[in-house]
């Protein structure tokens, strides 16, 4: 029984399709993460991994297919509700709050979370704990300096911290970053990767990436998707022997 | 039954005809125009006011209408809302607004708060035999008028590469200049076009709707139901809606009439409960 | 010398300017012909604009001619609801209230300051409904314009028709904000009545309205258009083409009417706003109302107290350019003739030639 | 353009003073109390209307709707036998907040058009259902016969418009506090979030729809009281208090004054309605050309309306949330 | 002295905001340009300011010989600028097909050919602009900027969410197209080594100001260099 528990995925999917008119953009995709893992999706471009990542999160409906969040089903829970269940993503393309700051932004993901929503009743600076949290985190992330700058006229590298802050900012437990690191210097971003793997042992974390010396460097498990479907998945050392994952997508890239 | 589809149809022609033009400036240019009617009134003077004062030909009092609308329009772009276009569509309400306003109080002033005088050629008065039916020669007019410039339009923005070019420059005005669209002279043309529509639309009227200077606010509604209903943006939304519109209205007034003013409303709000992006929704919009 | 003012609250810009600016036009000229003095005292009035059916900004105004301008008149108010909403105060400020056009028909029974010098529209809808029965009008459909002012229309008409023997084989409200007749007309022609009454809530509606009843040819078609004045009314008349004569209506005034103080009246209307222009109900009962308001000054010799004012009004018998006219001593409305006209082609441009005249009972 | 620097203290004293310079009107302005005491019941409108358009991104040209509601359940209540002011606000103010509870349902979906469109229907619906019931509202002649009772049992409604001058200003200050309570909270701030980027904050987990609905059915909750104090202090109900027109005008006053800016609904109001008193004064056949020439002024001048412009003259320190 | 790109004394902005302060550059036709440097440092101002997006202050930008300090965005690409702005920033309401003709110009880049470069665009004709995925845009955004028909191609972080081997192909092409058709590009990259094998001279920025200017393969090689200039210098050495 008990090692029944532990084995339970943290996130399953279940021949997971999603069509757009006659365009198959996911394919039957059949996906077990296991707690606590930090694994990679890679793939071509317009292989559908963003897409995975809208239908897991709610943003899209998939056409067919199951997905499960600690073995409930979820498929129809709408996108506000996985995120209270644990389940955050972080955008390719920059999705922020342009006029709001990194503080009021990372205080609003923090009250969402805290179920402070709705509440009119009493201010914002009552709540202080709000607040110290909110700084808290933008300090790790060397966005303290930024904090009362309007998101939008932040240099682009910075945006792309604030994404991953207000996403942990949610506390997930299953965290899906789509190309964290995308737009962040080369040195930066191997940092933040170092943040990402610092994060508590239990929290799962999926994570697309182009840059694959980040990805042989942090993915303890790596699934390749092309055109839609997986087409292999593995270890590390395995994906990059693998001579048709190669073909469709290294190239003869330094690995 | 035929006949009160012929006159829906022809109401609804003229809905079309003079809503169209708010589709472009509004749909394909966002620009939120509130003073569509304005322009729409622009033409009707001119026209009404070339036929009764200069004996103008009908027709020709038309492309009159049309041409000073346009003018009208143009001015008014190269001097207010050119400035506005990256504005938030709250500032276009109110600049197009205080438009309407000078230009209901303008038209007070200069032509009286009564209607325009309006006596249809000799040959578009009377009744024609159609199928069976005695239809109005006016009505018989707005539908071919219509059905005309449905045609052309859709030429013009499928055919050419011009209505892309609007999209583009409407999509994200900084990259299509940077890519050499010049979107200054793009937007004027586009603009004045509308308002020429309108211009043309508002001299169609006359011999339906009438004319007097509260029109750009009294028709103000019923011009955003026909392009919000059809879809902003497209051509061919606008005058479904449009055709739509024309027959439930005429219909309801001829079988339901205890419906009254109730009937196009609830239309309206079921239709957009239904279909929130329109009937024919602008492509691109996910 | 002491100073009389005059608060007058209308429409002067805006979709109904015209209504304001033909009772304006009226009390001017009535300045104009007797001077502005009157028992010794000069009379100022001070013009306020609503805009058309606006109670709170009625109210304010009268509020602010009250407390701040200190006037001894309120005047004016096209719109029933302004003028309602202003009762209440006329009875606690005590001023008489002169209503120059609200037609609703218990509008002087909201306080006992109100006057009327235009007329109220029940009463002249009975009159009309038994000339249509004695010209062999035995079917009609009824159409009026769907808000209260013709739901009066509507419910007098039903009733004294009916009492007079006709049947009313259809009718309908259409919405204020119609701008296509041709469904209803349609109908009409396809039920065959022998007449149409019909009330209208606007100028701009005629207009439509009455190109609809044309290019269906219900005339040819035996179908007779009768109404309230309102559908050819002189200021509007010249836009409607060729399309109203033969039109039967009732109404208290005419631009035609024939009398000598007509006559002069709509010379010296035309003076004021051109020669173009066309007075209308309003323009005289304008003209009226400060004929009574004078003449209740003269009885008080220029005092202004709001009770003896009132009670000066009271029974006062005018000779008024539309005929002769008297302020009810119990209801402190008008009683006036109704005249029935015809849309013929005079000079060259259309007017309501008055065939018959009704007494008032 | 150097701007003045301003922090949150001294924008708190600036609140007091005008709050203060409003109250002082009733001594510096006697003459003109109704007009005051109507601009601030429009301010208060229009600060309703506000929290939909300006804060939760709903455009909406059919406030009107809870306006005029809200004017005939107080107008109704006391023609019927009990006109206790407060009892009226407080009826309006619930039903109005149910109604727009469930209007929201409606409206809560779909793009800009579709939101306007839809609420400019309803409200022309209410509109002409009210037009039809007219045993019950008086249909166009208005609701007569609205006989309020002296506030507290003390102070009658007098032909100043003393009273009804201090009993809008209290309600409208209590409103007022309400709302800007509302916004300093963590749902004004969830609202702004909206508004600025609906897709995020799903995936922050916020019930975007929901806050929505919460927002709108308080926007329409204080309409509505808005209504009613209207319906109160002038004692009449006229059926353009539900008007497609009125819901127009209002939109213009809050765009005028700012939207999304806490003060641009009253800043508005007392704008719009003192340049249109002033104007019709002046010129009262062609007020509306000079209305027409100012609001195009105000556009071009800049952006964002009064508070708008004025905003690009201070630069407020952002204070912590 | 090169009369293809100058840039001198050039001191621009947002608004009030001076991120750039006397820069000065120049370039030859055919002698591409890396621009690196930390995030916010002004990388994308400076291709801004070249396409006339931003506040100058001070300073001329002279383009074959013609000052276009003034000239505005339009004017400018039609002077053979191609400009790769850094969201992608494609126009999400039109196809891709339509994204590309929209804007063509002249004859040497035809549809054809963008398609023959990315392929992937060519299976997406018929799809939204807004429907792409992040790389899809990013193809389409360098394939509008060819479209142009451009002397002159400024790429922001044209590689960002790019399959590896279409980044390779990528860089590839842009050399070949550099050494072969006379075309010329500044280039603004996060990853040197990338940036560097692509462009003859290169230039670091550090807050608005010129750090570093000499030629690609020197900095390429100076490991310390740009360790200190940009924290990378080990990883270069590496791969
Ligand atoms: N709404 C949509 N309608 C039609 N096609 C779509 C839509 N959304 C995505 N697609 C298509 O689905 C495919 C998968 O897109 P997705 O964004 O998932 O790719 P991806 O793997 O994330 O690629 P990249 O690495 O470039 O980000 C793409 O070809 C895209 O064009
Ligand atoms: N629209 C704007 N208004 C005001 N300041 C801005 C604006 N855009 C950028 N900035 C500021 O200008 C500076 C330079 O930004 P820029 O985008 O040029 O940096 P970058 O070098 O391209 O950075 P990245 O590597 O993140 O793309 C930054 O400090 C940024 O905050
Ligand atoms: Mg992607
Ligand atoms: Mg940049």
């Amino acid at each position: 029984m008990t090692t029944a528990t532990l084995a339970t995925p943290a996130l399953r999917t279940r021949n997971l399709t999603k069509r757009f008119g006659g365009f198959t953009a996911v394919n039957g995709v059949t996906l077990d993460i296991a707690p606590g893992s930090r694994q990679a999706l890679i793939g071509p471009n317009g292989a559908g991994k963003t897409t995975l990542i809208n239908l897991l999160t709610g943003i899209l409906r998939p056409t067919e297919g199951r997905i499960s969040l600690d073995d409930d089903d979820i498929t129809h829970l709408p996108a506000d509700k996985r995120v209270h269940r644990g389940l955050v993503r972080t955008f390719q393309i920059n999705t922020l709050f342009p006029r709001l700051t990194p503080l009021q932004a990372a205080s609003l993901a923090i009250s969402e979370r805290e179920a402070l929503g709705k509440v009119w009743w009493r201010t914002l600076r009552s709540c202080s704990w709000v607040a110290d949290e909110a700084h808290a985190l933008l300090k790790q992330f060397n966005l303290a300096q930024y904090a009362h700058v309007d998101t939008a006229e932040l240099p682009y590298g910075k945006q792309r911290l604030l994404e991953i802050v207000l996403a942990l900012a949610a506390q997930p437990r299953i965290l899906l970053l789509d190309e964290p690191a995308a737009g962040v210097p080369e040195d930066e971003s191997g940092e933040l990767f170092e943040v990402i793997a610092g994060l508590p042992r239990e929290m799962t974390v999926l994570f697309i990436e182009h840059d694959m010396d980040l990805v042989f460097r942090f993915a303890q498990r790596i699934s390749v998707l092309v055109a839609g479907a997986v087409l292999v998945e593995g270890t590390p050392a395995e994906i990059a022997a693998d001579p048709q994952v190669r073909a469709a997508y290294l190239g003869n890239s330094r690995v | 039954m035929g006949i009160v589809i012929f006159d829906g149809l022809a109401y609804g022609m003229l809905l079309f005809l003079i809503g169209v033009g708010l589709s472009i400036t509004m749909g394909l240019m966002n620009f939120v125009n509130l003073a569509h009617g304005a322009f729409a009134m622009v033409g009707g003077y001119v026209a009404a006011l070339a036929m009764s004062r200069l004996q103008v030909p009908f027709v020709a009092s038309l492309a009159l209408a049309f041409i000073s609308a346009a003018v009208v329009g143009a001015l008014l772009e190269f001097v207010f809302f050119r400035r506005l276009y990256r504005a938030h569509p709250l500032d276009h309400v109110l600049l197009s607004i205080g438009i309407v306003f000078v230009f209901v109080a303008g038209g007070t002033y200069l032509f009286g708060p009564t209607m325009q005088p309006f006596t249809a050629p000799e040959w578009l008065r009377g009744q024609i035999s159609l199928l069976g039916m005695d239809v109005g020669a006016y009505r018989l007019f707005l539908i071919v008028v219509g059905f005309a410039v449905l045609a052309a339009l859709l030429l013009l923005i499928n055919k050419t590469r011009y209505g892309a070019m609007v999209r583009a420059a409407v999509d994200n005005q900084r990259v299509a200049a940077g890519l050499g669209v010049r979107v200054d002279r793009l937007f004027f043309l586009t603009f004045s076009f509308g308002c020429g529509l309108a211009g043309l639309g508002g001299a169609l009227g006359l011999g339906m709707l009438g004319l007097d200077p509260s029109f750009p606010l009294k028709y103000m509604i019923y011009f955003l139901i026909v392009v919000c209903v059809g879809g902003a943006g497209t051509i061919v939304g606008p005058f479904v809606a449009a055709v739509l519109v024309g027959i439930v209205d005429v219909g309801g007034k001829y079988y339901m009439p205890e419906l009254g003013a109730f009937l196009i409303y609830v239309f309206m709000v079921v239709v957009l409960l239904v279909r929130p992006h329109g009937l024919i929704p602008k492509k691109g919009l996910v | 010398q002491g100073v009389v003012k005059v608060g007058f609250i209308g429409e002067m810009s805006g979709p109904f300017a015209e209504f304001g600016k033909q009772m304006e036009t009226g009390v001017q000229l009535y300045l104009k012909e007797h001077g502005d003095t009157v028992a010794g005292k000069k009379v100022v009035v001070i013009v306020k604009d609503v805009g058309g059916p606006n109670p709170e900004l009625a109210k304010r105004h009268a509020q602010e001619l009250v407390v701040r301008d200190k006037v001894d008149f309120i005047a004016g108010f096209a719109f029933s609801p302004n003028a309602l909403a202003v009762a209440p105060l006329a009875t606690e400020a005590k001023k008489p209230m002169v209503i120059m056009n609200a037609a609703s028909g218990s509008l002087p029974s909201t306080s006992p300051y109100i006057v009327r010098t235009s007329f109220s529209l029940p009463a002249i809808v009975p009159p009309i409904s038994q000339w249509m029965i004695k010209q062999g009008y035995k079917t009609t459909y009824s159409m009026v314009a769907d808000y209260s002012p013709g739901h009066e229309v509507e419910a007098a008409f039903m009733d004294s028709y009916k009492k007079a023997g006709g049947t009313v084989v259809g009718s309908v409200r259409t919405p204020l904000s119609t701008m296509d007749f041709s469904a209803y007309m349609q109908k009409i022609k396809d039920l065959k009545p022998s007449a149409v009454f019909a009330f209208v809530n606007g100028a701009d509606v005629a207009q439509s309205f009455m190109r609809e009843y044309r290019a269906r040819n219900l005339a040819e078609g035996g179908i007779a258009m009768v109404g309230t004045g309102d559908i050819t009314d002189e200021p509007t008349i010249d836009s409607m083409g060729d399309t109203p004569l033969g039109v039967v209506t009732g109404y208290p005034y005419s631009m035609d009417h024939d009398s000598p103080l007509n006559k002069k009246f709509v010379q010296a209307f035309k003076a004021a706003r051109g020669q173009q222009a066309r007075p209308n109900i309003m323009a005289v009962a304008g003209y009226d109302g400060m004929a009574l308001i004078y003449e209740a000054l003269r009885k008080t010799q220029g005092k202004t107290d709001g009770d003896a004012l009132i009670a000066a009004m009271k029974g006062v018998k005018l000779e008024s350019p539309r005929g002769p006219i008297e302020i009810d001593a119990a209801t402190r409305d008008i009683k006036q003739r109704v005249y029935m006209r015809k849309v013929q082609r005079v000079d060259g441009r259309l007017a309501n030639v008055e065939f018959e005249t009704i007494e008032p009972r | 353009m150097t701007k003045l620097n301003l922090n949150p203290r001294q924008i708190v004293a600036l609140e007091v003073v005008f709050w203060l310079a409003l109250a002082s009107t009733y001594f510096l302005l006697p003459e003109k109390l109704v007009l005051i005491t109507q601009i601030m019941i429009t301010g208060l409108f229009a600060i309703a209307l506000d929290i939909a358009l300006g804060y939760a991104g709903i455009l909406t040209v059919g406030h009107a709707a809870f306006f005029g509601i809200g004017a005939y359940l107080a107008g109704l209540l006391a023609k019927y036998g009990w006109g206790e002011p407060f009892s009226g606000l407080l009826l309006a103010l619930a039903v109005c907040a149910m109604l727009g509870y469930l209007l929201s349902y409606l409206i809560v979906r779909g793009s800009d058009l579709t939101r306007l469109m839809i609420t400019i229907g309803v409200c022309v619906l209410f509109f002409e259902l009210a037009n039809r019931l007219t045993p019950i509202t008086g249909g166009a002649d208005g609701l007569q016969g609205v006989n309020m009772w002296p506030v507290l049992g003390q102070f009658r409604f007098d032909l100043w418009g003393k009273t009804a001058f201090i009993y809008t200003f209290c309600i409208v200050l209590l409103m007022f506090l309400a709302v800007r309570l509302m916004l300093k909270s963590p749902f004004g701030l969830v609202l702004r979030g909206i508004h600025d980027n609906r897709r995020r904050m799903l995936a922050i987990g916020s019930p975007v729809d929901s806050r929505l609905r919460l927002a709108y059915c308080f926007s329409a909750a204080i309409a509505g009281v808005a209504g009613a104090l209207l319906a109160q202090t002038t004692q009449f109900v006229g059926l353009e208090m539900l008007s497609f027109n009125r819901s127009a005008e209002i939109l213009i006053i809050l765009i005028l004054g700012g939207t999304g800016r806490l003060y641009g609904g009253l800043i508005g109001a007392l704008l719009y309605m003192t340049v249109h008193d002033f104007f019709s004064d002046f010129d009262p056949k062609f007020w509306m050309f000079w209305l027409g020439i100012f609001l195009i002024l105000v556009v071009m001048i800049g952006r964002g309306g009064v508070l708008g412009v004025l905003s690009k003259a201070f630069k407020v320190r952002e204070q912590r949330p | 002295m090169s009369d293809f790109l100058q840039i001198e004394n050039l001191t621009a902005g947002y608004n009030d905001a001076v991120v750039l302060s006397d820069l000065s550059v120049a370039i030859e036709r055919g002698q591409s340009l890396a621009i690196l440097g930390r995030n916010g440092v002004g990388k994308t101002t400076l291709l801004e300011t070249l396409m006339g997006n931003t506040t100058v202050k001070r300073g001329r930008i002279r383009w074959l010989g013609e000052d276009i300090t003034r000239l505005r965005p339009a004017d400018r690409a039609r002077r053979g600028i191609g400009w790769v702005p850094q969201e992608r920033e494609v126009f999400p309401s039109l196809t891709v097909r339509e994204n590309l003709e929209v804007i063509a110009r002249g004859t040497h880049w035809t549809l054809e050919r963008v398609y023959g470069l990315f392929p992937r665009l060519r299976e997406r004709a018929g799809n939204y602009g807004g429907q792409l995925s992040g790389g899809e845009q990013q193809m389409l955004a360098i394939g509008r900027a060819l479209m142009t028909n451009p002397q002159l191609l400024l790429l922001d972080e044209p590689m960002e969410g790019l399959a590896p081997i279409i980044v390779e192909e990528l860089s590839e092409a842009v050399r070949r197209m550099c050494a072969d058709e006379g075309l010329t590009a500044i280039i603004v990259e996060q990853h040197p080594v990338l940036a560097l094998s692509m462009s003859q001279h290169a230039i670091v920025l550090e807050r608005g100001v010129v750090a570093y200017a000499g030629g690609s393969a020197e900095l390429a090689a100076d490991t310390q260099l740009l360790d200190q200039l940009l924290g990378v210098g080990k990883r270069a050495a590496v791969s």
